[in-house]
């Protein structure tokens, strides 16, 4: 067998490559480009489960690998890619906020991220636990692209991106929710998937474009 | 209450209704010798009275029952009035019906009513004589109950009765809050009488008058009524004056029998003789004021009677 | 006490049984309500039960009367209702039995008049009209039953909710919406105030029961903080300036039984509540909380008369009116705390008697007049004094009956306005007694300040009787004015007869007024026989009888009448009134509601914001305009909402509508939480 | 087996309306499974107060008294809105704003949103609720774009990022509560995220961990509560939405949401033992009743308006809960059952008063009064009940708040003081001219559904003269069951 440390090596190198994804998201103005690194992450996070799941030969973690492959790997980008060519989007590049202060916004935000997660990896028991920080640190920077995003599209990306965050977390911090609970989860997660879908098409259609400045009408005047 | 008493109080209330015509007369003729005129005989006032009585009453078409009420009401609150002080003597039946406060209220309600007789014409003069009369009552109700204060805390009553048993055992003795009570006082009851300088009771110039403004529409026996009631008033105001201010002679309690009650009257004239002189003098030396510097006037009497207050304040504390 | 009527059994089981009665007729109102939803449109089937509610009425009067001679009280009752663990407590003592009492007695004349009122009813349907009004009623009795906080609550707003809706009765004009608006928001901050005030009184043990706050010992900051906070509470209820400002709008814009209502017992409960606070439920009373209300109320009686001088609608004169009165009930009850605080129980009584009798007279006497003008109303459509007069010949019943009330509230004897002012004025005069230097230097004035008020409301009143009901027509259509019908004429006769009464045997109500006394003060004036004289403290001091004066008048009256019938003659010409040489004048030339006012705008002209149109003389149509304004409102109210405004512009920003926006929103706070919790 | 039902009988009926929706009986079936359903619910509410508390399904299923009450709550709602829509939404499709396919979904989407929230009441594993939010989240975004205008489009858009987000949030916080229970309790048997286990075992659970979970919880089902100043998308929702829909937000959702974060609360507080959470939940309820009453002071849109009031009145509820103790509990949950009461009952009748004045700018509705009384009255009496006026329930439990508040933390009763009376001012002196006035709109063509308006109203007078023994012990159990 392979010793454990190479294994933990490897999936902290994983989890590192993850957080390069994020930070490449972060940065990346054209649509597709984001679908592709989203579906990047997607397959990091399979393979980092696989291992885990082999190295504390869990079961339900193949089975939860595999639903990421089927969801994360290929049912989304591909909806995705249909949907910007079907929306003609695919090559629209949005103005982004002065990246190099996002870039070390989202730096804080990881610093913060690792010392938050301390007192959660001290207890945690699992052998992936100081990628717990990681994990965290991918949902902020997440939530940062949200925010700085404006188009539907990749706000939608950033938030798959958070969900990644929130599986890779739960991979590395408990070996995965029961199982239950991750099936609940990736039903959601599909549903509201398709309900976007169906929005985008919508917003096409009332605001003729995907950008959300035209979507500012609702407020206190 | 004895037969006495009652005797004593039908006389007093006889006496006062007999001789308020009579002071006014005789300030009348003060003033005329003042001013170097020959002044009318005494009785005039009686003449102009039994004249008027005599005449047919003409009364306005727009008149009510309430225009011919009032000088009836008018008249009975006055004697009333002169039932309940004690000008000659302190111990009679009503003399406890209204202590000083409740007299000042009495003569609002003539006021009052008077006011409103002078409303139901519906001429602007009547309305007009109307609003400065009570205007006149407002301004002046605070300075009398200054002055009453005043007296409640020489004598710790307000009724006027005790205020001359009180008053008038410790003989001559003159507080010197008096003083400036007393003054206040005869500003008040200048103002209340509509003599000078707050009104002329010899005018008939329409915009200067109070009083005549509100008798305009009335004749015959109902302005008999009303005249005999202002004299009334006047002659009830001295009375108060001297209760409060000068009670020597009037007989209190214990101390009233045929005799005292003789001399009481003479006090009386005695003391209206002189009031007449002095209101007649006052009258001849000041002059008629605008009637928007009567609140002035009476704010001077009102000062007049809080400085009494607080000099007893200070004196006795 | 062994009083006669003791032996009969009826009274017995009554004085035993007081509260749940009480408690069960005022059930009877509420159902009196909503029976009157079965027909809710028909306007005869709903003018029929207001005479009901005026039995329920009367019967409330006569047992709380009862209570107070004989009854054996405090009695106490817990309702089924109410919170779980803190149902409605119920309690009738002395003081609430003579607020019972004025209610029962001003609420039947006004519920007798309102059968007679209601007619075209235009606005809420009568039948919803007569609910309101019976809630109304049942509430006010309930706030004064109430033993608890809660419940006090409840009733309390329940009162205040009903009267709004009955002030809203004819919403289709904006005034009318303005003025329930304003009213029912004073309300509510001010019903706000009292519950705090309670929360304060129950002095951390969070007992909410009153008796319960009685034995809460408070440091005296606390105390003064509650009564403070009760102050406010209650005074905005009462119009007490400067939360007066809702009453001249509120008062006005309701039906005439409504604003009788309001001004007459509404404003009642307003100082039981005070009373019930400031001598039942604190164990103790400073000084300056009585100096407070003093000035408190001396201000406001001499501001509402002041600005009654100068009103041209006549409700709002008498809206203006109600303010001044409520000042001199409160002046008493300063005066009481100051007495009290100073341990002379005796003159705290007289004083408190004072307040007691002054609300009960002016609950009478203000309700009257309400209700004249809601029958002048009704025969004129006129509320604008410069298009009425003359009515006394038109409608000689109301304009009787309107003089009695004008008189009443004018203060003069002997009716029962005096009665009061009297009392009120006697215990000035023993100011002098308090142990302050300053005060006893200063109090004096305030009794001056009282005297002004009284003469100024004469000035009021005879403007207003004046100018509506003397004088000549100032429209041609008032000639066909009709007089009152018979249920209103008996209303108002019933109140009438009240002035009457009490002006004339004070002794009655003194007594009443005395076990209040007696019970919150341990203390009562010397209450005389009750034909004899008033002599609260001794004939010596002071005396007073409105019996002996009224048949003083009445008999001197008579004889100078036959006497001047017998010695001269009662012949009479009728004459056109002196013209002044000046023969085409009209009866619109007279002088006006605006004209009386001069003397006071020339006098008080600093209380006012005026405005004055005056015509130029080659003016072909000349109009002279004028606009009396409250200071206190652009001074006080009007700040404070602009800042609000302000504010809520500010939180405003944070609905920006960009959705990037928001989600920083919840990023941050979930960092800043994160960094709290590390 | 009720709870199955309960559950069950939505879903059944949601796939039915999806099915043939278009009938016309489609309404009317929406109401009849509402009404088993509460049927239903009255008698696992029976049982439960006959028995106590219920596991049910491995564990998987658990009824106490404190959520109960809120199923029982939600399934009246739920009824009494269903009966309110038939009119409503009949009205809408004649004036064309509405086609048979959008009823479908509509119909189907409001029961599948039932069985959401049934399933986040009943269920006893804290993975299965946030689960069901994220259902009911998704469920209504579509709800609330039914009428696929910009405005709609827009709401829902926010509606579902920002709540998505949050939900999201909350998933972390579900995952370190799983980290430390499985510390506790191991993976075996799945019983680690049982809320009846974590519950036994709260006192051994790594505070720190606990702490950082709530905070995440807090955050991401608070959004959903509708907390200041993760508040943004309710008012849109609201507004945009039918109005029905707003009803059930407004009066069930919030409630909903909020029931999960006392659930996390009463595990986090018994594990960190300080009041950290407690306060937390404060302040967040200051915050929200204050934003609230001073954002409705310039509103023009009369749902938009009540929407903020919800705001206020969850501040309100989380801030007595925060408070904690028998009474603060008892006072919030009372407020709970009025609020949503009132509250949707104010929506039904706003609606209908939008329908007859065919706007929602609150300038261009006029003297509701004269024109339809009931509706006029139905609103006036609404908004001041929901202003605290009394005798109507709100008014009990803001008075049990307010008093609580002046004994434990004296300085916050001049903030919520503040913001009552400026809530007052704000809603009134809107209303009123709604209602009152004159106005020459003609009545609506189908009379409208009002015994739900005037049936809550009249269950919240009662509340506020008169709790029902059971209901108060029923109160009583749940907030000892809280506790704090």
């Amino acid at each position: 067998m392979h010793s454990p440390y190479m294994i933990t090596g490897v999936l902290n190198l994983l989890a590192a490559s993850l957080l390069l994804i994020s930070f490449a998201m972060l940065s990346r103005r054209r649509t597709q480009r984001l679908i592709t690194l989203f579906a990047w992450q997607g397959v990091v996070l399979f393979a980092s489960t696989c291992l885990v799941g082999y190295r504390a030969d869990l079961t339900e973690l193949y089975y939860s690998a595999a639903l990421t492959l089927l969801l994360k790997v290929i049912a989304l980008p591909w909806i995705l890619h249909r949907l910007i060519h079907r929306l003609g989007v695919q090559w629209d590049s949005e103005p982004l906020v002065n990246i190099p202060a996002t870039m070390l916004v989202g730096l804080g935000l990881v610093i913060f991220a690792f010392g938050l997660a301390q007192p959660i990896s001290r207890m945690a028991t699992t052998i992936t636990r100081n990628t717990i920080g990681i994990a965290l640190a991918v949902i902020f920077l997440a939530f940062l692209m949200m925010i700085t995003r404006r188009r539907a599209i990749t706000q939608v990306i950033g938030f798959l991106a958070m969900e990644n965050g929130l599986f890779f977390a739960a991979t590395s911090a408990t070996y995965g929710m029961p199982m239950v609970i991750e099936l609940g989860i990736a039903l959601d997660l599909l549903i509201g998937f398709f309900i976007l879908g169906i929005f985008f098409f919508q917003i096409r259609e009332q605001f003729d474009s995907l950008d959300l400045s035209n979507m500012e009408s609702l407020k206190e005047e | 209450m004895s037969a006495i008493t009652i005797v004593r109080q039908l006389s007093e209330v006889v006496l006062a209704i007999a001789i308020a015509p009579l002071f006014g007369g005789w300030i009348a003729q003060c003033r005329a010798w003042l001013q170097s005129r020959t002044a009318p005989p005494l009785i005039q006032p009686y003449r102009m009275l039994r004249k008027l009585f005599h005449k047919d009453a003409a009364l306005a078409t727009t008149a009510s029952p309430l225009f011919r009420m009032t000088p009836y009401i008018l008249f009975g609150t006055m004697v009333l009035a002169a039932a309940i002080i004690p000008s000659i003597a302190t111990d009679l039946t009503f003399a406890r019906a209204a202590d000083a406060i409740a007299l000042i209220g009495l003569f609002a309600t003539a006021r009052v009513f008077q006011s409103l007789a002078a409303m139901d014409i519906g001429t602007a003069f009547g309305s007009m004589g109307a609003r400065r009369d009570m205007m006149i009552g407002f301004l002046a109700e605070p300075a009398l109950l200054m002055v009453l204060f005043n007296a409640f805390l020489l004598s710790g009553s307000t009724a006027l009765p005790s205020v001359v048993d009180v008053r008038t055992m410790h003989s001559f003795f003159v507080d010197p809050s008096l003083l400036f009570a007393a003054i206040a006082f005869l500003m008040v009851l200048l103002a209340e009488n509509a003599r000078i300088p707050i009104d002329n009771p010899a005018t008939h110039l329409e915009l200067t008058m109070i009083h005549e403004a509100m008798a305009l529409e009335y004749s015959a026996r109902h302005l008999a009524l009303l005249e005999w009631a202002a004299n009334l008033k006047l002659f009830n105001y001295a009375c108060i004056g001297f209760a409060l201010f000068l009670p020597w002679g009037i007989a209190t309690q214990g101390r009233d029998g045929g005799v005292a009650l003789a001399v009481a009257v003479g006090a009386l004239l005695v003391k209206l003789v002189l009031a007449g002189a002095v209101l007649a003098l006052i009258e001849a030396l000041s002059a008629k004021l605008r009637i928007f510097r009567a609140p002035e006037y009476l704010a001077i009497s009102f000062l007049l009677a809080v400085l009494g207050l607080l000099v007893h304040l200070l004196l006795e504390a | 006490m062994a009083h006669p009527w003791m032996t009969s059994g009826i009274v017995t089981t009554v004085s035993t049984h007081g509260l749940h009665l009480l408690l069960w007729l005022t059930l009877a109102w509420l159902i009196l309500g909503v029976f009157a939803l079965i027909r809710i449109h028909s306007l005869p089937f709903a003018a029929r039960l207001f005479p009901l509610g005026a039995i329920v009425c009367l019967s409330i009067a006569l047992m709380a009367s009862i209570m107070l001679i004989t009854g054996s009280l405090p009695q106490v009752a817990i309702l089924p209702l109410g919170l779980p663990n803190l149902p409605f407590h119920a309690r009738l003592d002395t003081l609430s039995a003579f607020f019972l009492l004025l209610l029962g007695v001003s609420g039947a004349g006004i519920s007798i008049f309102a059968g007679g009122y209601f007619r075209h009813s235009h606005g809420t349907a009568p039948g919803l009209l007569c609910l309101q009004y019976h809630i109304f009623l049942a509430s006010m009795a309930l706030v004064t039953l109430a033993d608890d906080a809660y419940f006090f609550m409840v009733a309390w707003e329940t009162m205040a909710l009903s009267s709004y809706f009955l002030v809203t009765a004819q919403h289709r004009f904006a005034e009318v919406r303005r003025a329930g608006f304003l009213y029912l928001l004073m309300a509510h901050l001010g019903a706000i105030c009292i519950l705090l005030s309670f929360g304060v009184l129950q002095g951390g043990r969070w007992q909410f029961t009153f008796e319960a706050m009685r034995s809460a010992a408070l440091s005296p900051a606390w105390a003064s903080a509650a009564f403070l906070l009760a102050l406010v509470g209650f005074g905005t209820k009462a119009g007490l300036v400067p939360m007066h400002v809702w009453l001249p709008e509120a008062h006005p814009a309701a039906p005439s039984p409504v604003s009788a209502m309001m001004s007459g017992l509404m404003l009642s409960t307003a100082v039981y509540g005070m009373l019930r606070i400031a001598f039942n439920l604190l164990h103790i009373r400073y000084w300056w909380w009585g100096v407070l209300i003093l000035a408190l109320g001396l201000f406001s009686a001499l501001y509402g008369a002041v600005f009654a001088a100068v009103q041209t609608d006549m409700k709002r004169l008498l809206a203006y009116s109600s303010i001044e009165n409520i000042g001199v009930i409160f002046t008493g009850i300063g005066l009481t705390i100051l007495f009290d605080a100073s341990h002379l129980p005796l003159f705290a009584s007289l004083a408190l008697s004072a307040a007691l009798i002054h609300a009960l007279n002016h609950s009478i006497f203000k309700s009257l007049l309400f209700l004249t003008t809601g029958s002048v109303l009704h025969a004129t459509n006129q509320r604008s004094l410069g298009k009425l007069g003359g009515l006394i010949r038109s409608m000689p019943w109301v304009a009787t009956l309107a003089l009695v009330g004008t008189l009443a509230i004018a203060g003069l004897p002997p009716l029962n306005g005096f009665v009061s002012e009297w009392l009120l004025l006697q215990s000035f005069l023993y100011t002098p007694l308090i142990p302050h230097a300053f005060l006893n230097m200063l109090i004096p004035l305030g009794a001056a300040v009282l005297a002004l008020t009284a003469a100024l409301a004469a000035y009021v009143m005879v403007k207003f009787y004046g100018v509506i009901f003397l004088g000549q027509h100032r429209e041609p259509s008032l000639e066909h004015a009709h007089d009152a019908d018979w249920l209103e004429r008996i209303g108002l006769t019933w109140l009438a007869l009240g002035c009457l009464t009490i002006g004339v045997l004070p002794q009655l109500v003194l007594r009443a007024a005395g076990a209040v006394t007696g019970t919150l003060l341990g203390q009562t004036v010397n209450l005389g026989s009750l034909f004899g004289l008033l002599a609260p403290i001794s004939p010596k001091q002071a005396s007073y009888s409105g019996l002996v004066l009224l048949a003083g008048i009445f008999v001197v009256v008579g004889i100078t009448f036959i006497v001047v019938r017998a010695l001269a003659h009662g012949r009479i010409q009728r004459t056109a009134p002196w013209d002044c040489g000046y023969p085409w004048q009209t009866s619109r030339m007279q002088d006006t509601a605006e004209g009386f006012g001069q003397p006071i705008r020339h006098i008080f002209g600093t209380f006012f914001g005026m405005e004055r149109e005056l015509p130029s003389p080659d003016d072909s149509a000349p109009q002279y305009r004028i606009r009396i304004e409250d200071r206190i409102w652009g001074t006080l109210y009007q700040p404070i909402t602009r800042n609000v405004q302000r504010l809520a512009d500010w939180i405003g920003l944070l609905q920006g509508g960009r959705l990037p926006i928001y989600l920083l929103y919840s990023f941050l706070t979930l960092i800043a939480l994160l960094v709290f919790v590390l | 087996m009720e709870i199955l039902i309960i559950l069950g009988l939505p879903l059944l009926g949601a796939l039915l309306l999806a099915l043939f929706g278009p009938q016309r009986f489609a309404a009317d079936l929406n109401a009849g499974i509402s009404m088993v359903t509460l049927i239903a619910v009255v008698f696992l509410v029976m049982r439960v107060l006959q028995h106590g508390s219920i596991l049910a399904l491995h564990e998987q299923f658990f009824v106490d008294s404190f959520n109960v009450f809120l199923v029982a709550l939600t399934a009246f709602v739920g009824f009494t809105t269903a009966l309110f829509s038939r009119p409503y939404m009949r009205i809408e499709e004649q004036r064309g704003r509405l086609n048979a396919v959008r009823l479908r979904l509509y119909h189907s989407m409001y029961q599948v949103f039932m069985a959401a929230m049934f399933l986040a009441l009943l269920t006893n594993n804290m993975g299965l609720l946030w689960v069901a939010m994220e259902a009911a989240t998704l469920s209504t975004v579509l709800l609330v774009s039914l009428y696929r205008t910009r405005a709609s489009l827009e709401a829902a858009w926010k509606y579902f990022i920002l709540c998505g987000v949050g939900i999201a949030q909350a998933l972390f916080g579900t995952i370190l509560l799983y980290l430390a229970a499985e510390h506790v309790l191991g993976r075996e048997g799945m019983t680690a995220l049982l809320w009846t286990h974590l519950n036994a075992v709260k006192g051994e659970l790594e505070p720190r961990v606990l702490g950082l979970a709530f905070v995440f919880l807090l955050v991401g089902y608070g959004t959903k509560v509708g907390l200041a100043p993760l508040h943004n998308w309710l008012p849109d929702a609201h507004a945009e939405g039918p109005t029905p829909v707003s009803a059930v937000l407004s009066g069930l959702l919030l409630n909903v949401a909020l029931y999960a974060v006392i659930r996390c609360k009463i595990l986090v507080e018994g594990s960190i033992g300080t009041y950290l959470p407690g306060h937390m939940l404060m302040g967040f309820g200051l915050l929200s009743a204050v934003f609230g009453a001073f954002f409705l002071w310039r509103q023009r849109d009369i749902k938009r308006l009540f929407g903020y009031s919800s705001i206020e009145h969850m501040g309100i509820i989380t801030f007595a809960f925060g408070i904690g103790g028998s009474i603060a509990n008892f006072a919030a949950l009372l407020h709970m059952t009025v609020h949503s009461l009132t509250k949707s009952s104010i929506f039904f009748a706003a609606g209908h008063a939008s329908q007859t004045a065919q706007t929602q700018q609150m300038d261009g509705i006029r003297g509701l009064a004269s024109i339809s009384p009931t509706i006029g009255w139905g609103l006036m009496l609404g908004s001041l009940a929901i202003l605290g006026m009394p005798p109507f329930g709100v008014f009990a439990s803001e008075f049990l708040i307010l008093t609580t508040a002046m004994r434990e933390h004296p300085w916050t009763t001049p903030l919520l003081l503040i913001a009552l009376g400026v809530a007052f001012a704000a809603i009134f002196r809107k209303v009123q001219p709604m209602v009152f006035g004159d106005s020459d709109a003609p009545p609506l063509s189908h009379s409208p559904a009002l015994i739900p308006v005037f049936l809550h109203l009249a269950i919240v007078l009662m509340l506020g003269v008169y709790i029902p023994f059971v209901l108060a012990e029923w109160y009583r159990a749940a907030s000892l069951l809280i506790g704090g």
